[in-house]
């Protein structure tokens, strides 16, 4: 009778989440080296996808906040890896300039002041964390101060969204524009393109979803988790019991920012690619979709509905090119109505329903030995 | 139990992320890389078609050194790191010979490390801003100066002295109209009949010239007020670079303010017969375009290839293409004769080695395509002709003027200076 | 520790208006340290806007709040402050609606509200105390919840919503509780437990409570406060203002109507 | 068999795709500058020049439309006949153009002809000419500055011939400032002096490119004439001011304008979105079924009355309601299949109607292709009015004309019908209008149809204005929630003004801006203002705790 009450016991789910927590971080490498066309960045953007969907599940899931901005921070993250690994790439680029190729091309002789400090890891690491962090608190005290919540947060985020993809498409803020940043070098040292590189990335976005996930665990156990769900219960209840909410969403809404953040950081290198596109509004709902297929509201339910939907329009825009649109919308529309807890709490739904099923059979059974 | 339960899964995961693929022995497999989902698909869905048809073509006359082709279709889907995880099961799974495919620059741009990486070949179809020269890419794919810069000489012929620029704002119109205002003023054309606006740096030096819109922009009231106050005193002309959807609500709005071509023509470089199917066509008659190919070219090869695909779609039973109201544009020839450029180089090197397909494509393969003749360079460009066209009201081009045998180079900016 | 005496809560000339209509309309109020209070009403008479103004919910065009948890000396300015502010000061409020979180337990729902640091910091390490576990305890006795305690709120019946609602007003500790509508909803026997409940809570906190049920003002048997068109109109003993005729006309006498069509 | 299919041909061809000109001099002269080629060509279109009246312009028009097609007959000649049909085959007898004799032909053996740009170049000039007699007094201004500005002595002598005749003060000022236009070139001295400050009196914007090209030259002169500068100075500042009034009235007009279109699009997401509370992201979906409802029409028109003519000009009207029927009824199965089991949890309406514009927008691929369709403006909506210099687009004024239709005529129905009574009911309190005996679900699905019929008939008019294509819709959708949240959710007058707001707005930042930064500006902007106002400008109040 303690926190504890509601709280995750370290029962069967954990035993099936550390058993393939296991695969994927032995199990993938391996198959990686064993076979030479295994693509284990694939894999590690799936794990970047996953650790995403676990931010915005911490946002929408635990609080009831559904932000339609969380591929915003993903890019931002992205962004900010991206400048650092643009000026490693050094001469080796189509002009043979110190200068990413897209500078010299739109004219400019020298590097822009903001890109100065990019050269230095430490720096570009800090901003992962500082420039989603940022946007994310002023957006969210802006949101929260004035009490704008439920779908009216969704679509002002959403708008902010489209702002922003607006500006990063646009080639004067020197950011690359439409295409982005893209053929990377190197990174800490390390030849990107090598399989060595991709496996430790991998590794390293493996171990940082893992965190996530015990950092959510963990929170969800203190009062703060109850306060949090207590939120997305009633929150003027919370509000009228002493709690500033706002700070409250702010500080989730914040850290599930730099945790988007941190998880673009680790998909850049790994895709090898970051353009506006992925910040783009569609992008975020694709998020929102991967957290309700999994199951919002559950641990591992966003980890889950990340790499199976991901899994499937890989596999669907491969053999279904045509239809995989429709499989996919079919998909979200079937688990929105009918499987309210995803698929994780497929088990649990299926049991009560196979309930219900006997109980309505069991009457019925001396009826059919009558006749 | 438990682990039973664990290989389970473990084979399916596998299952679902390395789908085994058997290869028979007298085909050779080549990749289609092109979105056919998304917002791209508008454009890219054709070039799937047409390449499926080059290839049903080749095998009917047996093949690529007596192999047949096996086409390995994937969806980019419109999303740019998925162009890359296509292009690379292309290459390591399935192992390609040859991949076709890409149309923005930026699925270009995602896939270009991936190919370098895994030494694969990429041919690319579309008009594109140059600027890039990949050891692993071919592009049959039209430069600047083979677009941009012959349409302007054919304006200053024409008399046309302000020039006005707009774009949608991504790296290809930014480009040309780079390459455009440096053109024009090394021919002498005053700055301030440049219209559209311009960009400084820090110094306030001009770097950039032309007015730019988002993608899938909608209202273009402003800039058509802008374009029609800027023509009003007559010898001005407007320089399209706007790409895609955008186009029907700008040449909407464009005939609803009677701007004329006769007295302020427009050319377009992304505006094909495909794209022309949706514009109010009536209204845009004589306006122009530059393009390496049109439907209209009134040669036996055009004829024929023409024909032959609109019998091929006839009779085809591929899955998804569309049958009815086909055209024929400049990316979908350019897709075409690079298949049998292909086709050639594989006979002269004797082999699919890629490297070996490259020098032999390097070394100058010509090819009679539908737009005339095309000859590849070391530059990893295509020499052909370019074609200034002027839209009938069916949507076709009149070729007004060619320029036979241009040769393709891909970097053009800073080689114009003010004479 | 000797209870304040004196004024706890006054209202002078408050008003508050939204698109031209007026909700409260001059209202002066007062109420004493430990003192209970019923106020009436017929619909729209502006009772919800009232505790509104109270806790911060809506702020007055015109006129005075005030607060005075210590003594007369020590006012506080309650329309400066935001709802979670006031509710620090001891002010704590039960909503028409039942609202409890639904998806925590009975004792986890106490627990939140709980009056202890409420900082981000500190519900991050708080750590539950037997002293924090005997409170709830004795909460959970008082509002007969003790059984269960396990139970996710959401699956608890309407009127012991309402009991656990109040318990969490309880866990807060508050000086003044602002009660709405209490026995909405309820059966009789649940009714009468409330109106026990409440009466046993008179003395340690001062409370106002605002309902329709005449049975339940009756047995509460305090002073009466009516409110008609956002203005106090009577003010006295059940008795007294029921006598009054201008109250009948306006408030029981439809109230009785209203019942038999009903 | 075959022959039955031909007199149909002939049928349809007598009944829509001929037309009939006037023989006149001119039209026999230009029926043979059709058929022949280059060198022999140009010689006759000179010839059409000189002998051509006012009457011969919609010829000339029609030639340049592809309206004019060359039909080879049996003896081998070729004969220009009037036709916009579509090619086919089969034995058809037509009037010749020019002399009006019937011929017999095989349309297989005919093709459409186009004038070729040198030919177009010529005709541009000889239309001018002509068209200085037009009966438009828009068209003779044109002509006459057009004419000024190729500035011959023969041009100025035809103009100052036909300056005292003109009536109008707009055919006034065109011939006015096409004599000055010609002067400012062809005189020298006073004459030139006086033609400037004429062009500055009339305010001339055509003739600000000569003004400034004059001053430039002339400021080169050694020594300068000083009366000459300062008079050019003079106009230019003149021009310069007329325009930068005409350009603000202009933006009020295309703020008014873009308002609509906005609002067009938006109002059924008022309906849906604002009373229902449906966060539709299929909203956009609907629109397009609006578009490709219009295409189909059109489509239909098209193979029954050829693509232009007084019966396919109808085509729109038709497609109006079908429009708002298809759209409305496709909304109503949504709501039966999929939204009413959401509407206690909104956040997931959102999700499941994201699938479903999944779902349509790869249909729409499926079944139209993947490329935008051509819907072309009836003629009535084509080209555009001139006023005070502002040019206002026929078909901007008609969506805002329209605009205010829907939104009347959805502001009646709520208001004075007995169905609008109840749908309020329903949305303000859906146990209790149960209770009263409407009935909820029904009126559920009718106010979804509704909203939805309404994005349909936006549809029809964004056909009119851009693209109709599968995604069409997408590029209204974060706009069309942003306007209702703007406008205060639930309130239909306030949709239409924060529509008219955003979209001013959005006008007047484009120029300062340019339309990226602009738009961006726009968001931003709004996103501060439910900071002041989170409820919106125009918020409804809701007693409920969670409200």
């Amino acid at each position: 009778m303690d926190l504890k009450t509601k709280s995750l016991q370290f029962g069967k789910e954990h035993g099936v989440a550390v058993a393939i927590a296991l695969f994927l971080l032995i199990g993938i490498p391996v198959l990686s080296s064993i076979s030479p066309s295994f693509q284990v960045n694939i894999w590690g953007k799936y794990l970047c996808y996953a650790a995403l969907a676990v931010s915005l599940n911490w946002l929408w899931g635990y609080t009831g906040l559904l932000c339609l901005c969380q591929s915003l921070f993903f890019a931002l993250g992205g962004y900010m890896i991206g400048m650092h690994l643009m000026l490693l790439i050094g001469k080796l680029g189509a002009y043979k300039s110190d200068l990413p190729d897209f500078m010299v091309f739109l004219g400019y002789k020298e590097l822009p002041s903001f890109w100065q400090p990019f050269y230095s890891f430490l720096f570009s690491g800090g901003m992962v964390i500082l420039l989603p962090g940022l946007v994310a608190f002023i957006f969210g005290w802006l949101a929260f101060r004035s009490r704008i919540k439920g779908v009216y947060f969704s679509i002002l985020s959403q708008a902010l969204t489209y702002a922003a993809t607006l500006l990063f498409f646009k080639n004067d803020i020197v950011m690359g524009g439409n295409n982005g940043f893209t053929d990377f070098r190197f990174f800490l040292g390390m030849d990107i393109r090598a399989k060595s590189t991709q496996i430790i990335l991998y590794e390293a976005s493996a171990v940082f979803l893992g965190l996530c996930i015990f950092f959510i665990w963990w929170i969800t156990r203190t009062k703060f988790g109850m306060i949090q769900q207590a939120v997305r219960d009633s929150e003027n209840r919370v509000l009228f019991s002493g709690y500033a909410t706002t700070a409250y969403k702010l500080f989730v809404f914040t850290v599930s920012a730099i945790m988007a953040g941190i998880a673009g950081a680790f998909y850049v290198p790994q895709v090898g690619i970051i353009n506006p596109s992925e910040m783009a509004t569609s992008k975020s709902l694709d998020v929102v979709v991967w957290v309700a297929v999994g199951g919002r509201g559950t641990l591992y339910g966003p980890v889950l509905g990340a790499i199976l939907v991901n899994l499937m329009k890989s596999y669907t825009t491969r053999y279904y090119p045509d239809y995989w649109l429709i499989i996919s919308g079919a998909i979200f529309i079937f688990v929105v109505l009918f499987m309210p807890n995803g698929v994780v709490g497929l088990p649990k739904q299926l049991g009560g329903m196979w309930t219900k099923f006997n109980k309505m059979r069991s009457p019925a059974e001396p009826l059919t030995q009558a006749s | 139990m438990k682990f039973a339960k664990l290989t389970k899964l473990t084979a399916m995961l596998v299952a679902l992320a390395a789908p085994g693929l058997s290869r028979a022995e007298d085909t050779v497999k080549v990749g289609i890389l092109h979105s056919l989902s998304g917002t791209m698909a508008i454009s890219e869905t054709s070039l799937r078609d047409i390449l499926i048809f080059t290839f049903d073509e080749i095998n009917a006359k047996g093949g690529v050194l007596g192999k047949k082709i096996e086409p390995v279709v994937a969806d980019g889907a419109s999303d740019w790191p998925l162009f890359a995880e296509k292009a690379e099961q292309l290459l390591t799974k399935d192992k390609v010979a040859v991949t076709f495919g890409c149309w923005t620059s930026v699925s270009r741009k995602s896939v270009l490390p991936v190919f370098e990486k895994n030494k694969g070949l990429l041919f690319y179809p579309v008009q594109y801003e140059g600027e890039e020269m990949s050891p692993n890419i071919f592009y049959t794919a039209e430069a600047v100066n083979q677009q941009a810069t012959p349409a302007v000489d054919y304006l200053l012929e024409e008399g046309f002295k302000k020039f006005y620029l707009i774009g949608t704002d991504y790296v290809y119109p930014q480009t040309t109209n780079l390459v455009l205002l440096e053109y024009l003023l090394s021919k002498g054309i005053p700055i301030e009949n440049i219209g559209g606006g311009f960009r400084k740096d820090d110094k306030g030096e001009i770097i950039s010239a032309g007015k730019y819109t988002p993608f899938g922009h909608t209202d273009f009231q402003q800039i058509v007020a802008e374009i029609k106050e800027f023509a009003a005193g007559g010898n001005a002309c407007v320089i399209n670079t706007i790409n895609g959807d955008a186009n029907v609500p700008f040449f909407k709005e464009i005939a609803s303010a009677g701007i004329k071509s006769d007295s302020c023509p427009i050319v377009s470089f992304s505006l094909s017969e495909d794209e022309f199917r949706a514009l109010p066509t009536k209204d845009l008659i004589g306006h122009l375009g530059c393009w390496t190919y049109f439907m209209s070219l009134d040669t036996p090869a055009n004829k024929k290839f023409a024909s032959d695909f609109q019998t091929w779609l006839g009779s085809t039973s591929y899955p998804g293409i569309k049958k009815e109201n086909r055209v024929t544009c400049s990316p979908m020839v350019l897709s075409y004769n690079g298949v049998y450029l292909w086709k050639a180089a594989v006979e002269k090197a004797g082999t699919f080695e890629v490297e070996k397909v490259m020098a032999a494509l390097e070394s100058g393969i010509s090819f009679d395509g539908p737009g005339g003749k095309v000859t590849s360079q070391k530059n990893h460009h295509l020499t052909k002709n370019v074609y200034i066209g002027e839209t009938l009201p069916t949507g076709q081009f009149q070729v007004i003027k060619s320029f036979d045998g241009v040769v393709g180079e891909p970097f053009l900016k800073g080689t114009f200076k003010k004479k | 520790m000797s209870e304040p005496h004196g004024i706890l809560l006054q209202l002078e000339s408050v008003t508050k208006s939204f698109d031209g209509f007026k909700a409260i309309n001059d209202l002066t109020f007062y109420l004493d340290h430990g003192e209970m209070r019923a106020v009436i009403g017929p619909n729209g008479a502006g009772k919800s806007t009232f505790m509104d103004i109270v806790t911060g919910r809506t702020r007055p065009d015109e006129g005075t709040v005030k607060f005075f948890p210590t003594g007369d000396t020590n006012e506080i300015d309650l329309t400066s402050l935001r709802e979670h502010e006031i509710n620090r000061l001891g002010i704590g409020r039960k909503f028409q609606t039942p609202a409890v979180y639904e998806n925590l337990t009975v004792w986890n729902n106490l627990l939140i509200s709980l009056n202890r640091p409420r900082d981000l910091w500190s519900t991050i390490t708080y750590k539950v105390t037997s002293e924090d576990r005997d409170r709830i305890d004795e909460i959970l006795k008082t509002v007969a919840l003790d059984d269960q305690r396990n139970t996710q709120a959401g699956y608890l019946s309407h009127g012991k919503k309402q009991w656990l609602e109040i318990g969490m007003l309880l866990a807060q500790n508050p000086k003044l509780l602002l009660v709405d509508e209490p026995a909405a909803g309820m059966s009789d026997a649940e009714t009468e437990r409330t109106a026990e409940l409440l009466l046993s809570l008179k003395g340690k906190h001062s409370i106002v409570v605002i309902e329709h049920d005449m049975e339940f003002i009756r047995r509460l048997g305090q002073k009466v406060t009516v409110l008609v068109q956002g203005h106090v109109m009577k003010e006295g003993s059940l008795d007294v203002v029921s006598e009054d005729e201008e109250v009948r006309s306006v408030y029981l006498g439809r109230k009785r109507e209203k019942k038999v069509a009903a | 068999m075959r022959t039955f299919t031909n007199l149909i041909l002939v049928l349809g061809w007598s009944l829509s795709s001929l037309q009939a000109f006037e023989a006149t001099i001119g039209s026999e002269i230009l029926a043979k500058a059709i058929v022949a080629s280059g060198e022999a060509r140009a010689t006759l279109l000179e010839e059409f020049g000189n002998e051509s009246s006012y009457g011969d312009a919609p010829l000339v028009e029609s030639w340049r439309r592809g309206e004019i097609w060359i039909a080879k007959l049996p003896d081998g000649s070729s004969v220009a006949i009037a036709y916009n049909g579509k090619p086919g085959t089969g034995m058809v007898t037509a009037a010749k153009l020019g002399d009006g004799k019937m011929v017999t032909f095989d349309l297989a053996q005919a093709s459409a002809s186009n004038p070729d740009r040198a030919s177009r170049k010529l005709l541009t000039k000889v239309g001018n000419v002509i068209a200085l007699k037009h009966p438009s007094d828009r068209n003779r201004a044109d002509a006459a500055r057009q004419l000024g500005l190729q500035a011959d002595e023969e041009g100025l002598r035809v103009l100052q011939e036909l300056l005292p005749k003109q009536t109008s003060p707009a055919a006034m000022k065109g011939f006015q400032e096409g004599i000055a236009l010609a002067q400012l070139k062809l005189s020298k001295g006073d004459e030139k002096l006086a033609a400037v400050a004429k062009l500055g009196d009339l305010a001339s914007l055509t003739a600000r490119d000569q003004l400034k090209t004059l001053l430039q030259s002339e400021s080169a002169m050694k020594p300068p004439n000083l009366a000459l500068l300062a008079a050019i100075k003079k106009s230019l500042a003149a021009i310069e001011s007329r325009q930068a009034i005409v350009e603000s009235g202009a933006t009020l007009f295309r703020g008014l304008s873009l308002g609509s279109v906005l609002l067009v699009v938006a109002i059924g997401l008022a309906i849906t979105f604002g009373l229902m509370g449906v966060i539709n992201m299929a909203h956009g979906e609907f629109i397009t079924i609006g578009g490709y409802t219009c295409y189909l029409v059109q489509t239909w028109f098209i193979n029954r009355y050829g693509s232009s003519g007084a019966a396919f000009d109808n085509y729109f009207l038709v497609s109006l309601p079908l429009c708002f029927l298809t759209a409305a009824l496709m909304g109503w199965f949504i709501e039966w299949a999929i939204v009413r089991h959401l509407y206690s949890r909104p956040l997931e309406s959102l999700l499941a109607t994201w699938g479903l514009s999944m779902i349509l927008q790869q249909a729409f691929r499926l079944k139209f292709g993947a490329a935008n369709v051509q819907v072309a403006s009836p003629s009535w909506l084509a080209g555009n009015y001139e006023w005070l210099g502002i040019t206002l687009g026929w078909n901007r004024l008609f969506v805002i004309v329209f605009a205010l239709a829907i939104l009347f005529g959805t502001l009646l129905v709520m208001a004075k019908t007995p169905v609008g009574l109840q749908l309020r009911a329903v949305m303000q309190n859906r146990r209790m209008a149960a209770s009263l005996g409407i009935r909820t679900a029904r009126m559920n699905g009718f106010t979804f149809a509704f909203g939805s019929g309404l994005a349909g008939l936006g549809g029809a008019f964004l056909s009119q204005l851009g693209n109709v294509g599968p995604s069409m819709g997408q590029s209204y959708i974060v706009d069309s929630f942003m306007i209702v949240t703007v406008g205060g959710v639930g309130n239909i007058i306030g949709a239409s003004l924060s529509a008219l707001g955003i979209g001013s707005v959005d006008q007047m930042l484009q120029p300062l801006l340019g339309p990226v930064m602009g738009k961006i500006t726009t968001l931003l902007a709004v996103i501060l203002l439910l900071q002041w106002r989170p409820g919106g400008i125009f918020p409804s109040r809701s007693r409920s705790l969670e409200g």
